[in-house]
């Protein structure tokens, strides 16, 4: 037995903090506090990922990798990792938690030891995903993710929750279950089910299927993480899920959960299964910009913020997937670390619907106008937070979409009538945030219930002001984030293009 | 030897005819009893196979079997008219027809 | 048949954890005689005890430690002992063991604490164990009926309530009628075949095929009727029909215990008399087809009518009779897989593997309806789970780790089943099958996640009694199902070993 | 000097500093501690912009390239070849950009301090208006397309921020602004989306957004083939040439090489055109951006609306600054258009038809500030059309000027508005209850003989007006002069079209301003006051009057900067176009203006004549009892007057066909498509429905339940008969025992399938 890795380190955190917990203290506040404290752990330990990540090597870092099942037909490990891709995704969900655990602190008041149980089981699946290598591990962790999001939402969700958190289950699971066919029949195939492993067979032509079946998989894998990104027309689930979940729910779910699709597509589709992906690159660009153009137009018709900023994820993902089947390593470096940016930014918008839902348990933006007035504090986080996820240059969200329509633009497989259309999508983001920001902060302060609210507390800036940060780190500074993927992306997609040419060359 | 010997396809055809007969019985019949009885009918055709099948074969298994089915058949009967006597007590009938407490 | 066969040849030593469990059964009896009325619980404990010691004898060989008699023959190939039968030993012991841990209060709560329980659930154990170990159709009968005449009267162990009772007298009538048909098939297998040894149908079947001969017919039809009375056992579509109506008039404890037992016995046979004994219809594309079609037809069957129907159940004890109908479904996935003659080991390691899942994972289920069921048999609707979780959080937990663990989710012993029995159908070729696998789960996580949902998003009154022994058969079951789904290679490991004696 | 350079980043940071002392101080240190910070950091912005003109002038207008420091570079894709740094550019232009935004920008902080004074929101003014200066220095001394893309839409956050300043008005007044701000922002997005397109080709060609690399001097093709010094093009093979252009070189060497060169097709992604049309794209897109920042057709319709903020803002960002960014991006791109005959035709066409429809429109305004607004398009106009005819020198000349007196007039309007307000006041006040609600401080309308009562104001104002409408020797006769000779140059020398068209829509376009100004001059100040308010204005305040003064005066001189060369005497007295040849260090297309006598005195003589004009039409016995506009009242202009007072039912028009129809279409998608369709019908009908059939289906039994009820009907003969036909078989043994024996049939026929199909020779 190898000595233990950063990468399971980082993983078993959460699992860890729960088990103290648990052991030593029955109490909610230690309950609250032991979360927070955990996830701040994590997030440190995260922090020494960073640390110990070696921008040079493009391959797996940090490696653990422990035989799990063997059978005579085939292997199942313990295989854990980061690399370029995923290493962002990583530091997202530990950055994203102690948020949300924070920002929980007041609204949760029943079954508060419950629902801080979950959060960190949460946690964990999560972190799972972004780290295994081995598709049977990964299996495990995506739908372990479903359990403890399906009791945030059922137990702690608003009015329709019940019906939210079985929808957002089934239609889940429904996609996930053609990929478990999938892996089974990739391993059964490679005699492996640790990726790497299956792509060396690949690369040496000891494992090789037909074009269709290439299809067939990458259909079956896509599916699923289309359903989860959620690409249109898969969405439906989407609003209920968002809107029903408590704050912390939604910001976990917008935050980290929809890029566990979109990572999918990276960290799968694309490797294993190269030549369907080329084909298929178009049509997945056609979602992506028709779910950029219809979330953000849908968004500005709603009446509900919370639901108002669950579509505009519709559009931002969308802006992720183009990125990704740019297939060339501008669009999809745009396309991670938009991820990051739409978890940073959206996370952000759905803890300040929060806030507002607390005083005033509506979400209707009628109810509202004029709260900058009420507010001020309040209000100036949340321009710019808004600004970030409308794309203000400077700001987080508009240097992953400026990249990822560099990359669209400059691509091989997608014609530019892409980048056009998407562009179009900077407009219409202009358009239903400004919607929303008109009506709910400016205006006149002229409803009586809006004119004594309480500007922040201490949970809520708190839970505020790292976003803040790093809307503007990440704004002025993504080289630095770049820098990391630059080696992993390359050889995807250098891998990507040479099975191309390959396949040219038979 | 017997001058007169009969074909096994014989035996089996008439075992098969009583296995059905012992189906049709179950089928058609509402006294628990009898039910239990064409049971007996058809294990009995079971065992009328065998024994032919033993014949044509000239090996023991086929007679092995048979008295292990009249073994356990027995033992069933015991088993079985022990439930019926139990049930007439409480419902005062054996009309199998009457067993629906339950609904689908 | 060279003269007598003397007692060494019997090669007892092998048969070791059967012979012995047989043995303390028939000593139970008569010492439960001596035993009060009100100090059944001595009783209870003595087959414990005996299940206890003969589950450690089954696990020596299992872990590698050692392995008793010389070779894997005993009876003179009447009983193998490979590591497949002890791996059905085991399953049928824990089984036994939690049915008994549960039964005990409830036996109290419901008026009936009788000696013959313990020891008639005993025998049926030994059928269980016995059918994985048969080499020969008589065996197979033999154990068979060992297995169900118990069952028979625990079901109506519960007179003179008049649910029991029917539930008995059905299960009883439907059996003896399926079991006929297993003689039946027998009967004409050895017609075909002449002989009922498992190694002889093999090497008969292969000259059947060879040359072509009308016997074909007799073996085909032969081991349709086996298939018949098997499927009943395993409550397999459409031979299911009984399953619902017995589990909601039979006492739950006895529920518990014979939804597990039961399928063990079933599939163990399934898997000896068809994966091996007719596996070698392999040597003819047609035939094999023909049968493995069959099987898998059925699973299909099975797992969408079980799965469809339980959807719209309204009690407990009915919604989990349907489920472990699907679950029969999903077991002859293995099953059919087994017909392929590269995979069968495979394939059988998966049903093992699925069975040990589904024996906790369902004992476990049907001990949280003992607790919440009332002393007159009432309260086992869907309603009794409402708000439960806020009342018995612990119970509420293990319910949904069950619940989750028979939809298939991951970390549970019911993933780790799913996955090596679609893993054995996708290797055999069986895609459609296990496509129907996996959607028919989607539609079982919403049943199940139901009750979750009662227990956890809704209040209500749902209130539970959970005696000690209860408890521990609930969290022995609960542990059980997380250890099998978080260390799976815990029993990976063991069913590794799993060869069958012989096959193709 | 050189190291003078290395100042630059501070004339951003220094207002950085600013903006957040007062974003985290701004209550505790009070009106007067704001004022001084957020003054202050302008005005040393402004001389470190000074010191930065004099580096250039002494090191010989070199340019230098200087890095951000904190900050590492922007964005960087290795494996994509990104690099883009945050990297200031100091030359001619940026420094003159840098000198009027600074410049002009302390004058409008200094009037701000009286204009805002008591303000609940003191301190977040000044914040944003700091703010607004650090965007738009970023704007003009970012050394690429994406740097200068940052400031581009910082500066249209600080318009949102500044126009919706008083966003809770009270009285629905509040909703208006915010939706004016949002009208700006959402219709510069528009323009943007064009910039951002422009941006990406101009990536993809040249492998870089930097205008120049450091250490790399302008290649001026005409001036190199003057000298007949041969052009810098390295005889290498393609590919190497290739590398040897895209590598060390900016976007704008690149092209001139490219250009040089010739026949060179740019290919990216599934595109490839000819470098020709590559760059007539970039540049059509890049007008577009321009079009929406410097409010020009078809995107002007929202700076008249951003009238609604403070007049500060109004005189800073919509008219002195932030509304001619457009401009400057274009000048900065000359290259580009030079090059790209048919992009700079549409250019002069928007600019000249921009100038002479807003200058229109103008004529028919009530609001003080509307009047200025559409003023201001339209001379945005002159300078688009100037780029377009190729006049870039004039182009940035008459942005410094107008800068100047538009900055003048919206402060004096700005001082207007507020002694109408006070004499409102006073007036109210003075006798009780006379409180006339429809009454507006910025109404032209309620004014008039504010000569007496505002002397400062008036006398400023009058300079402003002369400068705008061309009066010599203001300063806006001189560029206004040059760009109309430019363009009838453009048409006479080059033969283009546009320059024709252009000269003479201009020069209508010049007529009407001359016209409206002196209307408003008229309604404002002369004749007798038409409202109490007017009677009891009262001139503002020293600091407010201050700024008045010196930009008056500037509008005076600083047309003396660029005198044509041929200009008598004054040529001669200081220099002939000193700030061209200044600025064509930067940009290599600026070309010195001639003078012709001609032109000049017929343009002023124009301009003269519509003064003399309005001055008749508004005469002082129109003036006493304005209640219509005389052009109005006469029947042969009324229509025209309507139509320009409906602005030609532009907004009218966007609102019908593009506004509403997207917001309705919203809220179909989001209720019918989305919700009812997406969510509801495919969720219930076409998932949950069938499969809740296909249950039902499965679950259907003969079920003795049914049977009996249907026997609870009948009689009890009907019973007993059904009875008897029950004992075929009902009961659930029967049906259980029945479906094990299908079973096994079944399972019969399924396993002899294949034999059957043998016999049966399928």
């Amino acid at each position: 037995m190898e000595d233990i890795s950063l990468v399971t380190v980082v993983l078993m955190l959460p699992l860890v903090g729960l088990v103290l917990m648990m052991l030593f203290s029955r109490t909610e506040q230690a309950y609250k506090w032991g979360a927070l404290v955990t996830s701040l752990v994590t997030f440190g330990a995260s922090l020494l990922l960073v640390r110990n990540f070696n921008t040079g090597v493009s391959g797996l870092q940090m490696v653990q990798r422990v035989d799990w099942i063997t059978a005579d037909s085939f292997t199942i490990r313990y295989y854990v990792g980061v690399d370029g891709i995923s290493i962002w995704l990583v530091l997202l969900t530990t950055f994203i938690m102690p948020l949300s655990i924070l920002a929980s602190f007041n609204p949760i008041k029943d079954r508060v030891r419950l629902y801080y149980v979950f959060m960190l089981l949460m946690e964990w699946a999560m972190l799972g995903v972004f780290v295994a290598q081995d598709l049977f591990l990964f299996y495990i962790f995506w739908e372990v993710t479903l359990v403890p999001m399906y009791f945030l939402i059922g137990i702690w969700g608003a009015e329709e929750r019940i019906y939210a958190a079985i929808k957002f289950f089934l239609y889940t699971m429904a996609g996930s279950l053609l990929m478990l066919l999938a892996i089974l029949w990739l391993g059964n195939e490679a005699g492996t089910f640790s990726v790497p492993d299956i792509l060396a067979k690949l690369d040496s032509g000891e494992l090789t299927f037909s074009t269709a079946t290439g299809r067939w998989l990458f259909l079956a894998f896509g599916i699923a993480f289309a359903i989860k990104v959620p690409m249109w027309p898969l969405h439906s689930w989407l609003p209920d899920a968002h809107v029903q979940a408590p704050t912390a729910g939604s910001v976990i779910l917008a935050g980290v959960l929809l890029k566990m699709g979109t990572y999918g597509f990276v960290r799968f589709n694309l490797p294993l299964f190269p030549e369907a992906s080329e084909t298929f690159a178009p049509y997945v660009a056609v979602l992506a910009v028709i779910g950029i153009i219809y979330g953000a137009w849908v968004s500005y018709g709603q009446k509900d913020v919370k639901k108002l900023v669950a579509y505009s994820s519709i559009s931002h993902l969308g802006f992720v997937m183009l990125g990704i089947f740019a297939l060339n390593p501008a669009g999809i470096q745009g396309g991670i670390l938009q991820m990051v940016n739409h978890g940073i930014s959206t996370g952000g918008l759905f803890l300040l619907v929060g806030v507002l839902y607390e005083r005033r348990h509506t979400k209707l933006m009628s109810a509202f106008g004029g709260i900058w007035r009420a507010m001020p504090l309040y209000s100036g986080i949340a321009l710019v937070i808004v600004l970030s996820s409308m794309g203000l240059p400077g700001l987080n969200g508009f240097v992953g979409e400026f990249t990822i329509l560099l990359g669209s633009a400059g691509s091989s497989v997608l014609s530019w009538w892409f980048t056009f259309f998407a562009a179009i999508g900077i407009i219409l983001a202009a358009v239903y945030m400004l919607y929303m920001f008109n009506t709910v902060f400016m205006g006149a302060l002229d409803k009586e219930e809006n004119k004594r609210l309480p500007d922040l507390n201490w949970q809520e800036l708190w839970s505020l002001v790292p976003i803040l940060v790093m809307v503007f780190v990440i704004g002025l500074q993504a080289g630095y984030f770049f820098e990391f993927m630059d080696g992993s992306v390359k050889d995807l997609v250098d891998y990507v293009n040479g099975y191309a040419l390959s396949a040219a060359g038979h | 030897m017997g001058s007169s010997e009969v074909a096994v396809e014989l035996y089996v055809l008439l075992s098969a005819v009583l296995f059905i007969m012992g189906a049709m019985g179950v089928l058609l019949r509402r006294n628990a009893i009898l039910v239990f009885m064409s049971v007996e009918l058809m294990l009995n055709a079971a065992n009328l196979a065998l024994v032919a099948f033993a014949r044509q074969w000239a090996s023991g298994a086929g007679h092995l079997m048979v008295f292990f089915v009249m073994t356990v058949a027995a033992a069933e009967v015991a088993v079985g008219l022990a439930l019926i006597v139990a049930i007439f007590r409480t419902k005062k009938s054996i009309d199998i027809d009457n067993l629906h407490m339950f609904k689908g | 048949m060279s003269g007598v066969p003397s007692l060494s040849d019997l090669n007892l030593a092998a048969t070791l954890p059967v012979s012995f469990l047989a043995l303390y059964a028939c000593l139970l009896m008569i010492v439960d005689l001596f035993i009060p009325r009100t100090r059944k619980h001595i009783t209870a404990s003595l087959t414990m005890l005996g299940l206890a010691i003969s589950l450690v004898l089954a696990l020596l060989p299992l872990a590698g430690v050692a392995r008793f008699g010389d070779g894997e023959r005993a009876f003179g190939g009447m009983y193998i002992a490979d590591p497949f039968s002890d791996g059905v030993n085991v399953i049928a012991l824990i089984t036994a063991l939690l049915g008994v841990m549960v039964a005990y209060n409830y036996l109290d709560r419901i008026k009936r604490q009788r000696g013959e329980y313990y020891y008639l659930l005993l025998f049926t154990t030994l059928g269980v164990m016995i059918m994985g170990a048969a080499g020969d159709l008589v065996v197979v009968f033999v154990a068979l009926e060992l297995l169900s005449i118990p069952l028979y009267i625990l079901s109506g162990f519960r007179w003179p309530q008049e649910a029991s009772e029917e539930s008995a007298l059905k299960y009883f009538i439907l059996g003896a009628f399926a079991s006929s048909f297993l003689v039946y098939g027998i009967a004409l297998v050895y017609g075909a075949t002449g002989v009922t040894d498992f190694e002889g149908v093999w090497a008969a079947v292969e000259d059947i095929i060879a040359e072509d001969a009308s016997s074909k017919y007799l073996l085909l039809v032969g081991a349709g009727m086996l298939l018949v009375g098997l499927g009943f056992k395993v409550a397999a579509v459409p031979f299911h029909m009984w399953t619902p109506d017995v589990y909601q008039g039979a006492p739950t404890s006895v529920v518990a215990y014979m939804s597990v037992a039961a399928k063990v016995g079933g599939f163990a046979a399934l898997v000896r008399v068809l994966g091996f004994g007719m596996a070698n219809f392999a040597l003819d594309g047609g035939l094999v087809a023909a049968w493995q079609d069959t099987v898998w037809l059925i699973a299909a069957l099975t797992m969408i009518l079980g799965n469809m129907v339980a959807i719209v159940q309204s009690d407990l004890k009915r919604l989990l009779a349907y489920s472990s109908i699907a679950h029969a479904g999903y077991m002859l996935i293995g099953v059919a897989a087994a017909g392929s003659a590269p995979v069968a080991n495979e394939a059988a390691r998966a049903v093992i593997m699925y069975l040990m899942a589904y024996a906790f994972t369902n004992v476990g289920a049907f001990s949280v309806v003992i607790a919440v069921e009332r002393d007159d048999a009432s309260n086992t609707g869907l309603e009794s789970m409402r708000g439960l979780a806020a009342r018995q959080p612990l119970l509420a937990a293990s319910m949904a780790v069950f619940m989750f663990s028979l939809t298939g989710i991951p970390l549970t012993a019911g993933f780790i089943g799913k996955w090596f029995v679609f893993k054995a159908a996708i290797a055999a070729d069986l895609i459609p099958v296990a496509v129907v696998g996996v959607v028919t789960s989607l539609v079982s996580a919403y049943y199940y996640l139901r009750i979750v949902w009662y227990m956890y998003f809704e209040p209500g009154e749902g209130e539970a009694h959970v005696p000690l022994p209860l408890a521990w058969a609930i969290s022995i079951a609960t542990v059980g199902t997380l250890v099998l789904g978080i260390f799976p290679y815990l029993l990976s490991d063991m069913t590794n070993e799993i060869t069958l004696a012989f096959g193709p | 000097m050189d190291n003078f350079f290395d100042l630059v980043p501070l004339v951003v940071l220094i207002p950085l500093a600013g903006l957040l002392i007062n974003l985290f101080a701004g209550r505790q240190l009070g009106e007067r501690g704001v004022s001084i910070v957020a003054v202050g950091a302008s005005g040393m912005a402004f001389v470190i912009a000074v010191l930065l003109w004099i580096a250039q002038v002494n090191t010989g207008y070199k340019a230098a390239v200087i890095d951000m420091p904190i900050l590492a570079d922007w964005i960087v894709i290795p494996s994509a070849n990104v690099t883009i740094p945050w990297a200031f550019r100091v030359d001619s232009l940026s420094v003159t950009m840098m000198l009027a935004v600074t410049g002009v920008g302390t004058l409008i902080h200094l009037y701000a301090v009286g204009y805002m004074h008591g303000d609940e929101r003191f301190p977040r003014f000044f914040v944003y208006m700091n703010l607004f200066l650090v965007f738009m220095l970023i704007l003009v001394t970012g050394n690429n397309f994406l740097m200068m893309f940052v400031g581009w839409e910082g500066v249209g956050l600080c318009s949102y921020l500044l126009i919706g300043f008083w966003f809770d008005k009270p009285g629905g007044v509040g909703w208006r602004n915010s939706d004016a701000a949002r009208k700006a922002l959402i219709v510069n997005r528009v323009g943007d989306f064009g910039l951002v397109l422009g941006v990406l080709i101009t990536f993809w060609t040249f492998g870089t957004l930097d205008y120049y690399r450091e250490g790399e001097a302008p290649i001026v093709p005409h001036a190199a083939a003057e000298e007949g010094a041969p052009l810098f093009a390295p005889a290498l093979p393609a590919e190497e040439e290739a590398h040897a252009i895209s590598g060390p070189l900016g976007v704008f060497n690149q092209a001139e090489l490219w250009l040089e060169k010739g026949g060179h097709n740019v290919d990216f992604g599934m595109v490839s055109l000819s470098f020709e049309t590559t760059l007539t794209l970039i540049t059509l897109l890049f007008l577009l951006g321009a079009t929406g920042k410097s409010a020009q057709i078809p995107l002007f319709v929202w700076l008249p609306d951003a009238m609604a903020g403070p007049t500060p803002v109004s005189a800073l960002i919509h008219a002195a600054t932030m509304v001619t960014a457009g401009v400057y991006m274009m000048v900065r791109a000359n290259v580009f258009y030079h090059a790209a005959e048919f992009s700079s035709f549409v250019v002069a066409a928007i600019g000249a038809t921009t100038a002479l429809i807003a200058g229109f429109i103008a004529l028919g305004q009530w609001d003080i500030k509307r009047v200025l607004a559409y003023s201001t398009i339209s001379q945005l106009g002159f300078m688009v059309a100037a780029v377009g005819v190729g006049a870039y020198a004039a182009a940035i000349f008459h942005l410094v000027t107008h800068a100047c007196f538009k900055a003048l007039l919206f402060l004096g309007s700005g001082s207007v508005i507020h002694g109408m307000e006070h004499g409102h006041h006073h007036a109210t006040h003075g006798h009780a209850g006379h409180a006339d609600d429809e009454f507006d401080p910025q109404d032209l309308r309620f004014m008039g003989g504010l000569k007496e009562r505002m002397p400062v104001t008036y006398w400023t104002y009058l300079f402003g007006t002369l400068a705008i409408a061309g009066i010599i020797p203001f300063a806006g006769f001189w560029s206004k002069d040059e760009i109309l000779l430019d363009s009838l140059k453009a048409g006479v020398d080059k033969g283009l079209l546009s320059g024709y068209v252009g000269f003479v829509l201009l020069l209508t376009a010049a007529a009407f301003t001359a016209f409206y100004m002196w209307r408003q001059v008229s309604l404002i100040f002369l004749g007798k006051p038409r409202h109490a308010a007017a009677a009891h204005a009262e001139e503002s305040s020293r600091v407010m009057t201050v700024p008045l003064i010196i930009l008056a005066a500037l509008s005076l001189l600083i047309g003396f900067i660029n005198v044509p060369s041929g200009f008598p005497i004054l040529g001669w007295l200081l220099g002939e176009h000193q700030f061209t040849s200044f600025l064509e260090h930067s940009v290599p297309y600026a070309h010195a203006g001639t003078f012709s006598f001609l032109l000049a005195t017929f343009a002023v003589l124009l301009a003269l004549g519509a003064i003399y004009l309005a001055r008749s039409v508004y005469n002082d016995r129109a003036l006493a009892v304005l209640r219509e506009d005389p052009l109005a009242l006469n029947t042969r202009t009324q229509r025209a007057f309507t139509l320009a007072n409906a602005k030609l039912y532009w907004d009218e028009f966007y609102f019908t066909y593009v506004v509403y129809p997207y917001r309705n279409a919203a809220y179909w998608l989001a209720e019918q498509v989305d919700w009812r369709f997406l969510h509801d019908y495919v969720h219930e009908r076409l998932l949950r429905d069938p499969f809740n059939a296909a249950t039902r289906a499965l679950t259907w039994r003969v079920d003795k339940q049914i049977i009996d009820r249907s026997f609870d009907g009948l009689g009890h003969a009907a019973r007993r008969a059904a009875s008897r036909l029950r004992r075929i078989q009902t009961g659930y043994v029967h049906i259980y025992a029945m479906s094990v024996l299908f079973g096994a049939l079944l399972v019969m026929a399924l396993i002899l399938l294949p034999l059957i199909r043998d016999w049966l020779g399928l």
